[in-house]
């Protein structure tokens, strides 16, 4: 219906590949970005910022570096938390290690961490195949959280077994630490997740995107035209808990402050994301914003509404929001199996058809 | 002989009962894949949940009683009366049979010939779908489950084991329940052998995880099979969470054994009931020997954490169809 | 397409007489401007003037490297594809003279033509043209040359006088110091007076005729239509219409060149929509089948949508029906309804034009056949500034178009500026313009018929100037308008369309000179009326039995009634109303000889061929078997019989006009 | 014009009377032999594939036919036997290296990217070929998109060829079985290979269909140039369609030689007889 596509001709292959060949599409694409960096940073408080956003873009994050792995290359991953934890806890060691570095390069570095340990858990997937797989990867879950509760040498010995992230500026300005505020905070979620979610769409729609779905439909046939599938699911696993590994460091360093890895980092945010991919839609940049958003937002809702608005107890908000979660994922399964991406996905083509059905 | 070893022995006996209980839950996962191709997570939430409303009903709490209360800003808890324990199994039984049948109403039949992973992810739903409805249904307090069956260390044995090793070695501590489990797992793995085995019902189920077309070529309903099938499956998930449950109380935990099912499983395949068994021994075995000799003294500890998963992890990789599945051929 | 011959830069376009000199203007005033774009290997593929030119000049040298001289004949055979008005202009440039052909021509026509021209060379596009001209080359003496363009398939073949467009074109590079020079002088010689194409009329009677057309006809044509339509060097259409047809020589080579618009090229006939909606032309030229078919299709597709759509979609439509018109004609309109059109431009009328490729469309032209009123109304009411024009390939192509805000269905606008309009005593229609033809090739005779010494051209159709608005109405073909038995004026075209116009009506043939009651062949859309049985759910397997069906007479039956009571209400014509009527068992098809390949009906054709129809028509019989040979697709030949059933319509009664 | 003029006597090249230019042997099995445990699937079989020419592998189901493709390109190694591939020994090596020395092939039960649409499936054919790290395309500058519009502009070329601009962007999963047999033969050609495999590319087709198929299979043929093995049961497409038949019976080499040969041979005779081959 809003759609104004005559006209709109391309005369090269780069301008039949862009992400937004729609002219349309570019231009929401573009002022909901100027929203976001411009606007925002306005209106928001801590309330905001600590309940919905910071959340939102920080999973965001890691449920597009779980799509890579699970959407794009087909192998199912229930270490997420697991290699979280290791980015925060790469984070820790690198700004208590190095108090001079600056705190964006520490979150980068933790990142390519995580892909190293991402890597090297990635090593069985040649072997183990679906959810054989997925079973494996709990073996990363548990031995990580296990490994950062252990051994002091990853908390700094410190007594509360916790890790607290140091205050750090950046431009003069606090974005870590108890005293960094909100919208620092914000913009610089913000912009990773920005960056992260280009080079995720860049990743995917190129050679590499080619390999990892080949590999995802039918992996005989892609190792015989020639994918080497060892690499394949490597640098699937790689890039994955790198995008993770940031998204845990993220997690700590700017939004949380302060972790104790069992609980923060425990098998359940494993779950967590990978329901956010299933109910945003897998092999979707899209899809997994949206279902970070979706379950983001859904258990603040309850709570305003159960809690705020009725009154209850916070336990029964919560036992509600397990119950709901639940029947969403099962829901989706059966009626969409790919997710709001492709609720998206036909709602779009319908307006572009409009005022035809199909 | 010194006494570490006969601790030894005593550790691995306690972890061969740790076993027997794992096997337990495995063979709740082995059933329905068996029968349903289905990877069923929600295994040890069914557990949890059926011992959760069997303590409901031993102590006649009132069903969603903090919703209620939350909602009418009532007090209601208690019916006031307290129900025996045969008839507290029986009719949790029962919740969990009409729990397998609605599993089959409205989920299962909607996701029929869905490729593994996608029932795997369901059930994981249905997992988080219990947890919720269980809690707001009993509460989420831990609760105390008492059906009878004797606790603590078997003075017998410590007794009649005691001169084996000498002045600093008091005889094997086993606990009683421990002992009863193992006897009843034993009954019910082998109840449900024969049943496979020799009923018509049982030749059904094998028949269907043969093959679904040929199953129902001859006239078996798919469907009624996976009812009976998760049916029993909710009553293997009775027995664990009441074992279980009167071991170390009525608590989330406890729907985590599940996971501890999972590497069990690739141990011994998903397929195949002695496998479950089997598996479920070496881990248990495993997983305290491990911490007895390495875990505890040289890293600090925990180690069951995460030591089934490595070893399952591991063992996978040189035989990734598991000690008991044939060997994959791949195929152009 | 000169890159040196600075002789020839003129400031004053009006100077140049020929098209070579014009796209040479082009080149030289917007050098880097797109002049020719085809969708091709998934995008569009262009051209700026410049390139394109080089192109054409390649071409023109290699072809007179080949030997090709001035005043030979090159036959064209192609789909709309810039190589091959590349190829007419280069034939331009060396003095030859393009002979576009249409492609779909089976072998035997094309034997006709290319003898009757004999041309020296050919350019044709692929194995499928090539194979054809194979097929027949030993009819052909003067033939020398074919140059194909797709090379696919065609390997193995005998290349002694086959040769690739682009191996022409490198020797034509290659050459270029000897032939350049020389060539430039020929473009520079050459004037107004000569030849620049000679296109075949597709003849709805008897073999077809080569029309040659001067450069002077073409570029003051073109002049003279583009600037009644300020047509400007932005502009921009789709060359999808057969190459041999007249219009689109005139779109796309004379109004192209005169005014350098750009010409785009679809990526083949299947994808004509989606290309037409990816460049959504300015200008847009369609038969009034076309915009007959679009609309079904849109009330069809609108069939299967929700019912609030529905709701939406038609009560926006009606609205617009009401003003639309009058906005786009620029008649006064309040403000609410403004504000109401412009909602449902932004619901339906938007989103609708933009669907159908048609949102950028400045001036939409219609011809050939008259056109349903309420098809007409219903794009111009989205916005859509359709208009009609009337034309012929000896005029080339404008005698008449409407002029903006003076745009009605019924009538085919006012001479185009230079063309003078008379009416005969038998109401034939005569033209005379810069536009009007220089004669038919070889057929003096027929010159002599149709040109007279005044240069006068007849147009065969019968017609009327309005008093008041000075607009042409045009009747019928002069030959067909004819008398009936008791001498009452017999114009079968005239109902023909009146039929037309119900969307399950795909062709009619009215019988009835010289007899004392008319009655008609039907031949129904199978689209609609496929559509409308599986709504009434009337089951059917072929369109035989459609065609058979009870319902569907029923239905055609209604419709022929309401034709009748409206020609009644005209008592000049009333003796037209059809009495008994059939539906045909087969859709009359070009390829057996029942239409021409502009589908306009073959009336002696269809006559002997179904003789026994008609005869049953006027037999009184109910029903008759018949027997039809027909052509399939691959040329294989065999026939189709039925047993048709015939049925009366209800006749009514002559009202007298009271005075 | 026939095609059934191939000369098997001698080494160097010749000229096919449709003026294709065949080369020497490309590929040279030499006393193949595989096993599956006990199972004898190939028995010391030899022939060669020569550089332009179209070869057929026939016999009727269950001879080893696909077996002997599944050697070809190195997803089964045989047990005894070696291979020469343009003159040198090859070793054994896993099928992704293989691809990469220009073998590609088609299956016999599609094999495409269900998820992916149609240009994205041919387009994985040319990743033996694309080279770009991940950096630079990570942020799809410069060498990347200069790649990956190189190759589109390649796969387009194909689609063109194939006729199947209609489908460019359609996924694949929707598409009649005929198109996809047609994607997948794209996706193989777009790999440029040097020796192109098709298993059973007419199966499951109807005639027109199989017209089709044959039309291009001789296209890519005499167009481009590659060489063809291909395997049938169904002796009667093969025949108008190859330079040479190896025919194949319960694992052994029963027949070998221009079609004319193969036809006119007692032992093939005799297997088509004694088995029905649909």
């Amino acid at each position: 219906m809003l759609y104004r596509e005559v006209g709109e001709f391309k005369t090269s292959y780069a301008a039949d590949q862009q992400t937004f060949p729609i002219r349309f599409d570019k231009l929401a694409y573009f002022i909901i970005l100027a929203f976001a960096f411009l606007v925002v940073p306005f209106l928001i408080n801590d309330y905001w910022a600590n309940a919905v956003l910071l959340p939102f873009l920080i999973f965001g994050i890691a449920a597009i570096g779980l799509n890579i792995l699970t959407g794009y290359c087909g192998q199912v991953s229930l270490g997420s938390g697991g290699f979280m934890a290791v980015g925060a806890y790469a984070c820790y060691k690198l700004m208590t290690g190095f108090p001079d570095m600056n705190l964006i390069i520490c979150i980068i570095l933790s990142g390519g961490v995580t892909a190293l340990v991402g890597i090297l858990f990635g090593l069985p997937s040649l072997r183990i195949k679906g959810f054989y797989l997925a079973v494996a990867t709990l073996a990363a879950q548990f031995f990580l959280v296990w490994l950062f509760n252990k051994v002091g040498w990853f908390y700094n010995y410190s007594a509360s077994g916790q890790i607290n992230a140091p205050e750090r500026e950046m431009l003069g300005i606090v974005i870590s630490g108890p005293n960094s505020s909100p919208q620092a905070v914000y913009l610089v979620c913000l912009s990773f997740l920005t960056v992260l979610a280009l080079i995720a769409r860049n990743l995917t729609r190129g050679a590499f995107g080619r390999k990892w779905m080949a590999i995802r439909d039918m992996d005989i046939a892609a190792e015989i035209i020639g994918v080497n599938p060892l690499m394949a699911k490597l640098t699937a696993f790689g890039v994955s808990s790198f995008y993770v590994g940031i998204a845990g460091a993220l997690l700590f360093s700017v939004y949380l402050g302060a972790v104790e890895v069992g609980e923060v980092f425990g098998i359940q945010k494993s779950f967590l994301v990978l329901f956010m991919i299933i109910i945003g839609g897998l092999g979707s940049i899209f899809g997994s914003l949206a279902g970070a958003a979706f379950l983001v937002l859904m258990p603040v809702v309850l709570k305003n509404v159960m809690v705020g608005s009725l009154g209850w107890p916070v336990d029964i908000a919560a036992h509600f929001e397990f119950l709901i979660v639940g029947s969403l994922i099962v829901f989706f399964l059966i009626v969409e199996p790919h997710g709001f991406a492709m609720l998206w996905r036909i709602i779009k083509e319908k307006l572009r058809l409009w005022p035809f059905p199909h | 002989m010194p006494a570490e070893f006969y601790y030894g022995v005593e550790v691995f006996l306690n972890g061969l009962m740790a076993g027997v209980m794992y096997s337990l839950v495995a063979l709740g996962f082995v059933l329905i894949f068996k029968a349903s191709g289905i990877f069923n997570y929600a295994q040890g939430i069914m557990a949890l949940f059926a011992a959760m409303t069997l303590v409901g009903f031993q102590e006649g709490q009132i069903p969603f009683a903090h919703l209620i209360n939350a909602v009418f800003g009532t007090e209601v808890h208690h019916f006031g009366w307290t129900m025996p324990a045969f008839f507290a199994i029986l009719f949790a039984l029962g919740v969990m049979l009409l729990f397998a049948f609605l599993v089959e109403k409205l989920i299962l039949k909607h996701l029929v010939n869905q490729e593994p992973i996608i029932l795997f992810m369901a059930t994981i739903g249905l997992a988080y779908f219990m947890e919720g409805f269980g809690d707001l249904m009993w509460g989420s307090n831990v609760k105390k489950l008492d059906i009878g069956i004797p606790q603590g260390g078997n003075f017998w044995i410590e007794e009649n084991t005691a001169f084996l090793g000498g002045a600093d070695f008091y005889g094997f501590y086993l606990d009683t329940l421990d002992i009863y489990a193992t006897v009843i797992a034993a009954v019910l793995v082998t109840s449900l052998v024969l049943f496979s085995q020799y009923t018509k019902t049982g030749r059904a189920l094998r028949a269907v995880a043969d093959d679904h077309q040929a199953a129902l070529s001859v006239g078996i309903s798919l469907r009624s099979i996976w009812v009976i099938v998760w049916g029993i499956a909710g009553f293997v998930a009775l027995v664990a969470g009441i074992m279980w449950g009167s071991k170390s109380g009525v608590q989330f935990s406890l729907s985590l054994i599940a996971l501890k099912a999972l590497p069990v499983l690739m141990l011994g395949g998903f397929t195949s009931i002695p496998g479950a068994i089997i598996g479920g021994l070496i881990i248990g075995v495993g997983e305290k020997m491990f911490e007895f000799l390495i875990g505890a003294p040289l890293l600090g500890g925990a180690t069951e954490n995460w030591f089934a998963y490595m070893l399952a992890l591991v063992f996978l990789v040189f035989r990734p169809q598991g000690l008991f599945g044939e060997k994959i051929i791949e195929r152009v | 397409m000169i890159s040196d011959a600075s002789s020839l830069i003129v400031a004053d376009k009006a100077a140049l007489d020929t098209v070579p000199k014009l796209i040479a203007h082009h080149i030289q005033t917007r050098p880097s401007e797109t002049a020719y774009r085809e969708k091709e290997f998934g995008i569009w593929q262009s051209w700026t003037w410049q390139e394109a030119g080089e192109e054409m000049r390649a071409l023109a040298m290699g072809m007179m490297g080949r030997g090709l001289k001035a005043g030979d004949h090159v036959a064209i055979i192609g789909r709309n594809r810039p190589y091959f008005y590349w190829a007419m202009v280069a034939c331009q440039s060396v003095g030859a003279i393009p002979v576009p052909i249409y492609q779909d021509s089976v072998a035997s026509e094309m034997a006709y033509v290319l003898n009757h021209c004999s041309a020296r060379f050919i350019v044709a596009e692929n194995q499928e043209q090539v194979d054809k001209v194979l097929e027949v080359q030993d009819q052909l003496e003067n033939l020398e040359q074919v140059i194909y363009l797709d090379p696919r398939g065609m390997r193995k073949y005998d290349h002694t006088r086959l040769t690739t467009y682009r191996d022409i074109q490198a020797e034509g590079r290659a050459n270029a110091d000897k032939i350049s020079v020389q060539m430039d002088r020929i473009i520079a010689k050459t004037t107004g007076q000569d030849a620049c194409a000679m296109l075949y009329t597709s003849g709805t009677t008897g073999r077809p005729k080569g029309v040659v057309l001067s450069h002077d006809n073409v570029i003051k044509t073109s002049q003279a239509s583009s600037e009644f339509d300020h047509l400007v060097a932005a502009d921009s259409v789709l060359a999808y219409l057969p190459m041999a047809w007249v219009g689109d020589f005139i779109f796309s080579i004379g109004q192209a060149s005169w005014c350098g618009f750009c010409v785009n090229c679809p990526e083949s006939t299947d994808t004509m929509q989606q290309d037409l909606r990816e460049i959504g032309p300015t200008y847009f030229f369609a038969p009034p089948r076309y915009f007959e078919q679009v609309l079904t299709t849109v009330l069809i597709r609108m069939e299967d949508a929700g019912t609030l759509k529905q709701k939406i979609f038609r009560h926006f439509m009606d609205f617009a029906a009401e003003v639309g018109g009058d906005m786009l004609d620029g008649k006064p309109v309040g403000l609410l309804d403004r504000l109401k059109y412009a909602l449902g431009n932004l619901l339906v009328y938007g989103p609708l034009k933009n669907t159908l490729g048609l949102s950028r469309v400045r001036v939409g032209y219609t011809a050939g056949e008259a056109i349903g009123p309420e098809i007409f109304d219903f794009y111009r009411s989205l916005g859509i500034n359709l208009k009609q024009l009337y034309g012929q390939t000896e005029a080339s192509v404008f005698i008449t178009q409407q002029p903006d805000g003076e745009v009605r269905s019924d009538t085919v606008g006012v001479p185009t500026p230079g063309v003078e309009i008379k009416i005969n005593e038998d109401g034939e229609v005569f033209y005379r313009s810069p536009g009007s033809f220089v004669e038919y090739y070889k057929n003096k005779e027929s010159t002599e018929k149709t040109k007279d010494k005044q240069g006068w051209v007849a147009t065969g159709d019968a017609g009327f100037l309005e008093k008041d608005s000075g607009h042409l109405r045009i009747i019928d073909r002069a030959a067909d308008v004819g008398k009936m038995k008791d001498g009452a004026l017999f114009a079968p075209k005239y109902v023909e369309n009146k039929l037309k116009f119900y969307p399950s009506i795909l062709e009619a043939v009215v019988f009835g000179a010289g007899k004392d009651m008319c009655t008609a062949f039907i031949n129904i859309d199978l689209q609609a009326v496929g559509n409308w049985a599986e709504r009434n759910n009337i089951a059917y397997s072929s369109y035989q039995e459609l065609a058979g069906n009870a319902h569907v007479y029923q239905m055609v039956q209604g419709h022929i009634n309401e034709v009748n009571r409206d020609i009644a209400s005209d008592e000049m014509l009333s003796g037209c109303q059809i009495h008994r009527f059939l539906i045909l068992h087969k859709e009359l098809d070009a390829d057996d000889g029942e239409l021409t390949r502009t589908r306009k009906i073959r009336r002696r054709v269809i006559q002997d061929r179904f003789k026994d129809l008609i005869d049953a028509l006027y037999g009184g019989k109910t029903e008759i078997f018949v027997k039809t040979p027909v052509i399939y697709e691959d040329g294989t030949s065999g026939s189709i019989s039925a047993t048709l059933k015939i049925e009366d319509a209800s006749v009514a009664f002559v009202k007298e006009t009271a005075a | 014009m026939s095609r059934k003029t191939a000369k098997t006597d001698t080494k160097d090249s010749y000229v096919t009377a449709d003026g294709r230019t065949i080369g020497p042997a490309v590929m040279e099995m030499q006393n193949i032999t595989l096993r599956f445990g006990g199972v004898i699937a190939i028995q010391d079989i030899s022939f060669d594939i020569r550089e332009g020419e179209v070869r057929a592998i026939i016999g009727p189901n269950g001879a080893g036919k696909s077996s002997m493709l599944n050697v070809i390109n190195g997803f089964y190694h045989p047990q005894e036997g070696q291979i020469l591939y343009k003159g040198e020994v090859r070793k054994p090596l896993k099928p992704y290296e293989i691809a990469h020395q220009g073998i590609a092939r088609t299956f016999q039960n599609i094999a495409l990217f269900k998820g992916m649409s149609t240009l994205d499936n041919i387009m994985t054919g040319r990743l033996t070929h694309m080279k770009t790290g991940m950096l630079s395309q990570a942020l799809w500058w410069g060498r990347a998109q200069k790649e990956e519009v190189e190759n589109r502009a390649f796969v387009e070329r194909i689609i063109d060829f194939l006729e199947i601009q209609s489908i460019r962007k359609v996924p694949v999963g929707r598409l009649p079985y005929g198109l996809q047999k047609r994607v997948e033969l794209g996706r193989a050609l777009a790999a440029e290979p040097s020796l192109l495999l098709l298993d059973e590319p007419m199966a499951g087709m109807n005639v027109e269909e199989k017209e089709d198929m044959s039309r291009f299979i001789l296209d890519v043929n005499e167009e481009f140039g590659t060489t063809i093995a291909l395997i049938e049961h169904d002796m009667s497409v093969v025949m108008d369609l190859a330079d040479r038949v190896v025919v194949m019976d319960y694992g052994k080499k029963i027949g070998d030689g221009t079609p004319d040969e193969v036809r006119s041979n007692q032992a093939v005779i005799d297997a088509y007889l004694g088995v029905s081959h649909d």
